[in-house]
């Protein structure tokens, strides 16, 4: 029955900072050298890798690599590009996957487990092997558009979005979620007259912010960092993401410099949205009080 | 027209049966009361009403329809739960209005109703409050208003009192009462609270591990208990049991005899009591009064002062053990020898099978 | 309402993933002019074809043993069984997978296919040491920044930066840190070590490329398993702790009773999906090794990759697709097994 | 006016944009039936995208294609040959011009070559000889030398090769190795088999030199960096590169006058350098094959092909061409590569089991760099190799 | 020892105050009950105490140590929670044994604890169940379970028989005073039921908005409450209120008269009264008797048979409302004029300031 005395106490929070802060030591230098290094010419850059100096903002600094990586690619239009169809993506698949994952979750039907044992199996496929099946059947599908009724749908937004909408992961993430909420909530609110849509919408989205915001960001992620399925259904610029545009910079002298201010560019808006659902996150948590 | 109607209900999880065979009437209008004990199934029983679990067997009808596969938001019930449930991220005033704003009752209607209930359950001031901020006792009234706002056909309420104080809870028995007069709704209640079950009750359900013991008004079951358990259960302190064995057994009296009592006569239907029974008599508490020399002589164990009433249990000369409640300014102390009768026409008799007898 | 995700799924991945299946019975090629044919099992005969063949040392014609230059018996060359040899018909274009003495005699044991052989023990090595370390440290981590001090998101941010970061400068930087002359970790072993050290050809010894890939592999996803831990982290009801609290418990304690079995449907989670990436290991590789040297970091999914664009030979990069799935699969449903609830 | 569409490798460098751009310009107000359209890829993901466009039935008419990969591409139906006038292609490069089958499906504007690059000092200093046309290094003599460089203890390596770079550098760099040592990827007489050609006795020979490279440690390995790459050998770290054309005016910029090219040596069969380089040709599905081909005489004029010499570095496919730009015109900088590539180029095998022949080759010596059995590397390759060609009908042209 | 003294205790949340400056001393071994109507603190000051939440102010102590900034685990308290807050994922039998595992108690010996707990909560079938498994009461006795089994030196409890029947609650009831009596532990409850209260404080501490308003012993509140609020707190149902000004005010007695009244003289010191002040008079329903003609005449308006009792409710000729107890066997019909007359000795007066005269 010590009492705590208020300094060991203090001692106490020091070190737990002093853990924390090495340990983000040795997660924060990729940034940190991706940043230092789109300041620096590629001669520099290549020789400072050697050495302590790859990390630090020494010798020959300036902001040229972001100027040539702007006149190299469109870097807007890419920037614009992975935005629209990853925030396309992320909205759509996080309401039809969380919608499945509440039925699998809550719903009593005909065949639910085996249906949902088939969902999680096909997390197993990587996408790398499928990917050449995936664009024949994307050829194959019809569009309506200005030309009236036409097959594929290669060159387009649609077919970066649509085949992403519903992703094994997702709806695995939010039934695991799902299973852990009070069950009365859902009773309460269907004695309430609350249809099933209802429930879903009304009460289990909206305790439901650590989960959407965890989706979100790995869903985030993964639209983001697309890369062969853009490139091989992307033949006009127009429609370009950003991993996509990377290849811009790797020709037959890669131009690191650029490479870096242009990776650095484009994971500024990554960072923003982890950021941005952080907070929403803490906010979520701190509003509802699920925690107890 | 919104009674009920239970016959042969069956629950089961896995392989415990928790309820047994129920049939039971609820007229529209009636105030029904389940009592029973600690898990005997009476939530189980109101929640299969609300369609919230599967019934295993048997039939449920809610009005003229059978609903056993009826969803819960189509039965026009409204429900307040044991562990209330309220929803965390709405504030109180959302959580009361959430059914109207569901069946898209007008804003201005809504906030009416919503007001009204707070007022009757007296928690305005806790209108912009999210759950997390109540206490226990003021979730529950949110529960409540929950339920009331919608106006449902049948209420089921379970143990919607029993994390308020006495003062408020008799002002929300009465509120709940009023409610009844006034909306003429069915409503089911669970309570463990014996004087809610007496005051609201048109009609009492006891319940036992899953079966029903007996359905009666309040009165019935403390004066005709049909058989031990309903004797035991109704009326606290519990009614007194003593063994004893039938000496003689005339048309319209018999007299018994037992360790505890010596020999007694009582007036009493005796048809079908044979002599040399084993049978039970019970006494309620209230029934005793302390005289200088009466049947049941015994030294005082433990005397608790409730202020109106005084709590004497006894120790008898053959071991069993008492109880009587005296009047408020009884004076006696532990280890002193006390001396009780009881009011003869208030008897009640079992036999060994435990029904009630005359 | 599970009906719009169901047909995009089916559309978008059962779909395509049935083709693939269909593929693997067949001779496609990604490029050609010639028409796809039936070809039954073969591919995967190919694939997992395997066979044992024991060789004596050669003996001089006293019958002696020759030795060869370091004093080991020297035996008859392989290819010599495995190529054109109208006697060994059934080892004909298989090659030496791995191989151990028995007594004089040297066992073989031969793969119609190793570069497939090492791509499924490399996964499974993959598999086997990352699923269980990256979940760990990134539960650690997840409970690290789960604590309750200012700027704490600070550190959340922090640690989730590798996985932000594009794989490509996570790569080429770690090709750096790994560079066997002056290497950063080189440079940092040499200094721990008062230059006792010698530098490690990290990503160039078959040794230790596949690690120096595992290493570089749990750094850069553990922040998002930590993220997910964290929102399973969130759902456990604070007066459970509390409780926790009153009787006793000490910090492990509670983790070991309220946290742990709290986060069980998370822990499932996180380890079908750690197991699932892990399996489908490939960018690095792409970008760091290409599955050298000698093979050693050869994966499944990166032969996939190999074959069905590279080699434009589409069934066999199904047929590795397919032998994938039914692997994982069923390591999928003991792990459910094992992880199932006992009631 | 008919559009035509053109894809193109070069997404992200502006300079061959603005010259591909002046041609395509020029091309549409010269004529008035066609009106070619640019697309432009980046060059790493350029194949894919051809052959996702491909499978998906979606090509332009005029395609961009690297010369060895072209008769893969052709034999798949993917291009036709070319309808170029008589004589058009009369003094290009070898190299420049691809022809599969007899036909011509692609032309390439310029070509590229690689040369051994050192200084003039570090020779002298070592008392080595420096080669020519007609005298190359023989192989005793350029063992010696790395041999002799890395005992000087001046250098991390002898000789850097560029194994940091795992794409088509190696058969393209390391192929001539093996030709010059009598080796081939696949028996070109008739691109069936590769047995004999890259496990024969003279590959073995070449495999074990090879090897010996890295087991002696005058080279760096398959580990090397990017970094060292780009920079080792103006460093100072490595004495002797083997490296492309395109690197030259950097490479010069930063060493000076005392840069030298050197040929390649002679291990036996005559020095040799790879040919072709990116050309154009006609899709398969064009529509209007005439048009496509059209463009492309348009664009083989001297004027464009001295245009790109001098935007990207690289050899331009005639002479004529080569007169007239800054660096291959006689006495240009550059001018030896002109040379190398007239004398010493050969093609990669001509057929469309080429680009699985690349992978295998490209894996055999990174394996053998890497320790392994240099006879089992050799046939593991040439069974792939076999194997794949089997698998394909023996290539033989569909009908 | 474990006595604990608490001076000045605040806590508030955000800008509310819930607790304001509590001062109250606790001797070791006693057992306090704190009552109060529903959001009064009491949870709240009983989570202080276990060290669950902050102390925003004050000094509280346990033994004689300062406890502000100890750990819960290092106060050597343990506590049943409202809300339970069972360990979902494990059975009873490990919910109960939790807290004896962690102190490392040997494995017989915490099996013979669990066992002997489970018997008194009569729950010995239920100990391989999980929470979810479990009704409502059932989970309160795993609760009270786990807190019993580890024998501290404080024991808090949060309403720990609200969910249990009137049977079971007198059980439990007994055996948490046994339990009192045999570990002579200090124990601090909170309750709704009076019965409760009554029986098994040494001491009741009645809370109201966050201030102590009387502590005492049980029939020192019933008897002599110090306010109008603790008046009507204690005791069911509810003191009845009449609103008196005093008319003459001798030494010994005073007379006073109201509406509902007429003129009364009641015995009582009356110093410091003075004539003319407003008073408020106080009759508990249990010191009404039915007479012919009385100070009180009423019309019924509500009767509710209790068995035992007849409450009975009135509304007086001026419109004020009284309630009743009257003998279980009374009848009377709603509409019905009834006559009252009271026990003259256990009148309660209060001043205009709500504070206890006489
Ligand atoms: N987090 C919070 N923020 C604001 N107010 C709170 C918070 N938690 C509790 N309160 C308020 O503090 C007061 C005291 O709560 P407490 O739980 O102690 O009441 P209680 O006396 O236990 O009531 P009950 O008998 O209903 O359980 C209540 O009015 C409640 O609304
Ligand atoms: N999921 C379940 N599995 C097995 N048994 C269960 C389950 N849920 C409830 N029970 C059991 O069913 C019985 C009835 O439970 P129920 O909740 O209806 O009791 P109750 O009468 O409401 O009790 P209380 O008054 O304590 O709330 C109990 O004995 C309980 O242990
Ligand atoms: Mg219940
Ligand atoms: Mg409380």
């Amino acid at each position: 029955m010590a009492a705590v005395a208020p300094t060991n106490q203090r001692l106490k929070t020091s070190l737990r900072y002093l853990l924390l802060v090495l340990v983000g030591a040795v997660f924060i230098f990729p940034i940190i050298f991706m940043v230092v290094s789109s300041l620096k010419p590629d001669g520099q850059l290549l020789r400072d890798t050697a050495s302590i100096r790859a990390f630090l903002p020494v010798g020959d600094i300036s902001l040229d690599n972001y100027f040539a990586a702007f006149k190299r690619a469109p870097v807007g239009l890419f920037v614009f590009n992975s935005l629209l169809v990853t925030g396309i993506t992320v909205i759509g698949s996080l309401f039809l996957c969380s919608m499945a994952a509440f039925a699998f979750a809550f719903l009593e039907f005909k065949g639910k487990e085996i249906v949902l044992s088939l969902i999680i199996a096909t997390l197993i496929i990587p996408f790398e092997t499928i990917a050449v099946p995936m664009l024949m059947v994307v050829n194959s599908l019809p569009s309506i558009g200005p030309d009236g009724l036409t097959w594929g749908w290669l060159n387009s937004y649609q077919v970066q979005i649509v085949p992403f909408l519903a992703d094994a992961l997702t709806i695995f993430l939010f039934v695991q979620y799902f299973r852990d909420l009070p069950k009365e909530l859902i009773e309460a609110a269907r004695l309430d007259g609350a249809r099933w849509f209802q429930v879903y919408s009304l009460v289990i989205v909206p305790i439901s912010g650590p989960v959407f915001a965890t989706a979100a960001i790995l869903k985030f992620l993964a639209m983001y960092n697309q890369y062969l399925w853009p490139l091989m259904v992307t033949q006009s610029e127009q429609f370009r993401p950003v991993m996509v545009g990377l290849q811009y910079f790797f020709q037959l002298n890669t131009a690191w410099g650029e490479v870096m201010a242009y990776l650095s560019l484009i994971t500024l808006p990554v960072l923003a949205f982890y950021l941005f659902l952080q907070r929403a996150f803490i906010a979520s948590i701190a509003s509802t009080g699920i925690k107890g | 027209m919104a009674g009920l109607s239970l016959s042969n209900l069956k629950k089961t999880y896995g392989k415990v049966e928790v309820i047994k065979d129920v049939d039971l009437e609820i007229g529209h209008g009636e105030f029904v009361v389940f009592v029973g004990p600690s898990g005997c199934g009476k939530s189980t029983l109101l929640r299969m009403i609300a369609g919230l679990e599967d019934i295993t067997g048997g039939e449920l009808r809610i009005g003229d329809k059978i609903v056993n596969q009826v969803q819960p938001r189509d039965r026009g019930v409204a429900m307040v739960f044991q562990s209330y449930a309220l929803y965390p991220h709405m504030t109180v005033y959302d959580n009361v209005g959430f059914g109207l704003r569901l069946n898209k009752t007008p804003k201005d209607v809504r906030d009416r109703k919503i007001r009204e209930a707070a007022q009757i359950l007296q928690m305005e001031h806790l209108l912009d409050r999210k759950p997390a901020q109540l206490s226990g006792g003021q979730r529950q009234r949110v529960a409540i208003g929950r339920a009331i706002v919608r106006q449902p056909e049948v209420f089921l309420f379970d143990e919607p009192l029993s994390n308020l104080d006495a003062a408020l809870r008799m002002d929300m028995r009465m509120e709940i009462s009023k409610l009844h007069q006034e909306l003429g709704a069915t409503m089911i209640y669970v309570t463990h609270d014996q004087v809610e079950a007496m005051t609201l009750a048109d009609k009492i359900v006891v319940l036992n591990a899953g079966v029903v013991q007996q359905v009666g008004s309040p009165l019935e079951l403390y004066n005709r208990p049909a058989n031990l358990f309903v004797a035991g259960f109704i009326g606290s302190p519990k009614m007194n049991m003593v063994e004893v064995s039938v000496e003689t057994a005339g048309a319209n009296a018999i007299d018994i005899s037992g360790p505890a009592i010596g020999r007694l006569s009582l007036a009493t239907e005796a048809s079908g009591i044979v002599l040399g029974d084993k049978m039970t008599l019970g006494i309620r508490p209230h029934d005793f009064q302390q005289v200088p020399e009466g049947p049941f002589k015994g030294t005082v164990t433990l005397v608790e002062h409730l202020g109106n009433e005084t709590m004497v249990s006894l120790k008898l000369a053959n071991g069993e053990a008492m109880i009587a409640a005296l009047d408020g300014d009884t004076t006696c102390a532990i280890g002193e020898t006390v001396s009780l009768d009881f009011n003869r026409d208030k008897v009640h008799l079992f036999d060994s099978g435990g029904q009630r007898r005359g | 309402m599970t009906a719009p995700a169901l047909i995009l799924i089916v559309l978008f991945l059962v779909g395509p993933f049935i083709l693939a299946f269909g593929f693997s019975f067949t001779n496609q090629r990604l490029i050609s002019p010639n028409p796809t044919q039936f070809v039954g099992l073969s591919n995967f005969e190919q694939l997992l074809g395997v066979g044992v063949l024991t060789l004596d040392p050669e003996r001089d014609d006293a019958g002696q043993v020759v030795l060869d230059a370091e004093g080991q018996p020297s035996y008859p060359r392989l290819r010599d069984y495995t190529r054109n040899n109208p006697d060994y018909p059934q080892y004909d274009g298989m090659r030496e997978w791995f191989s151990f003495s028995t007594g004089d005699a040297r066992t073989y044991v031969l793969a119609r296919d190793t570069v497939f052989m090492k791509a499924l023990t490399n996964t499974l090595l993959f598999v086997i040491i990352v699923a269980p370390v990256q979940s760990g440290l990134a539960l650690l981590l997840a409970l690290m920044i789960n604590q309750k001090l200012r700027g704490i998101n600070v550190f959340r941010t922090i640690y989730f930066m590798p996985v932000v970061v594009s794989i490509v400068v996570v790569s080429l930087l770690w090709r750096f840190i790994y560079d066997g002359r002056n290497g950063l970790l080189n440079n940092l072993l040499e200094f721990l070590t008062f230059g006792h050290f010698q530098p490690i050809d990290w990503l160039g010894n078959p040794d230790t490329a596949l690690f120096a890939i595992i290493g570089m592999s749990i750094w850069q996803a553990v922040g998002f398993h930590m993220v997910i831990w964290l929102s399973g982290l969130q759902t456990i009801p604070l007066t459970l702790y509390e409780a926790a609290d009153i009787e006793g418990a000490t910090p492990w304690q509670k983790f070991r009773f309220v946290t742990w079995p709290g986060l069980r449907n998370t822990a499932v989670l996180i380890l079908v999906v750690i197991t699932m990436q892990a399996f489908a290991l490939f960018s690095q590789i792409d970008v760091m090794t290409n599955g050298g040297p000698l093979d050693s970091t050869q994966t499944l999914v990166f032969q996939a990759v190999v074959r069905g664009y590279e080699q434009q030979n589409i069934a066999g990069g199904s047929a590795i697709s397919v032998i994938l799935f039914l692997l994982v699969l069923s390591i999928s449903l003991i792990q459910r097994y094992l992880t199932r609830e006992r009631t | 006016q008919t559009e035509l569409s053109l894809w193109y490798h070069g997404a992200g460098n502006a300079v061959e944009r603005e010259i591909l751009v002046g041609i395509i310009d020029d091309f549409n107000s010269s004529q008035s039936d066609w009106k070619v359209v640019l697309e432009e890829f980046p060059q790493a993901a350029y194949n894919d995208s051809v052959v996702a466009a491909a499978v998906a039935g979606n090509l332009p008419d005029i395609i961009d294609v690297d010369g060895p990969v072209m008769p893969n591409w052709a034999w798949a139906g993917y291009m036709q040959p070319l309808q170029l006038s008589e004589g058009a292609l009369d003094g290009f490069l070898p190299g420049a011009i691809g022809k599969y089958n007899d036909e011509v499906y692609s032309v390439g504007l310029w070509d590229a070559a690689i040369a051994m690059y050192a200084r003039k000092s570090v020779l002298e200093k070592h008392d080595i000889r420096i080669p020519t046309l007609d005298q190359p290094w023989t192989k005793e003599e350029f063992d010696e030398i790395l041999v002799k460089l890395k005992d000087s203890g001046e250098f991390d390596y002898a000789l850097d090769l560029g194994m940091a770079d795992q794409s088509e550098w190696y058969p393209y760099a390391f192929g001539p190795f093996l030709w010059s040592f009598g080796g081939d990827m696949v028996d070109r007489s008739s691109y069936t088999t590769a047995e004999g050609a890259l496990n024969g006795d003279a590959a073995l020979e070449f495999g074990d030199w090879w090897q010996s490279l890295f087991t002696r440690d005058l080279v760096p390995g398959t580990s090397q960096d990017m970094a060292d790459r780009e920079t080792g050998f103006i460093d100072g770290k490595y004495a002797l590169q083997w490296n492309g054309n395109w690197f030259g005016i950097k490479t010069l910029e930063a060493v000076g006058d005392d840069l030298l090219f050197l040929p390649a040596p002679d291990f036996g069969n005559g020095p040799k350098i790879g040919a072709a380089s990116w050309q154009f040709g006609v899709s398969a599905t064009s529509d209007h094959p005439d048009g496509a081909s059209a463009f492309i005489g348009f664009a083989i004029q001297d004027k464009y092909l001295a245009a790109f010499s001098d935007g990207i570095g690289l050899i331009p496919a005639t002479a004529e061409a080569a007169a007239m730009t800054k660096s291959y015109a006689p006495g240009g900088p550059l001018e030896v590569f002109f040379g190398l590539s007239e004398a010493q180029a050969m093609l990669r095998p001509v057929t469309p089991g080429y680009v699985v022949e690349a992978l295998e080759f490209r894996k055999a010596l990174s394996d053998i760099a890497n320790g392994a059995d240099v006879a089992d590397a050799l046939d593991a390759a040439t069974d792939a190799i076999n194997a794949d060609i089997a698998r394909n009908n023996n290539y033989a042209p569909a009908n």
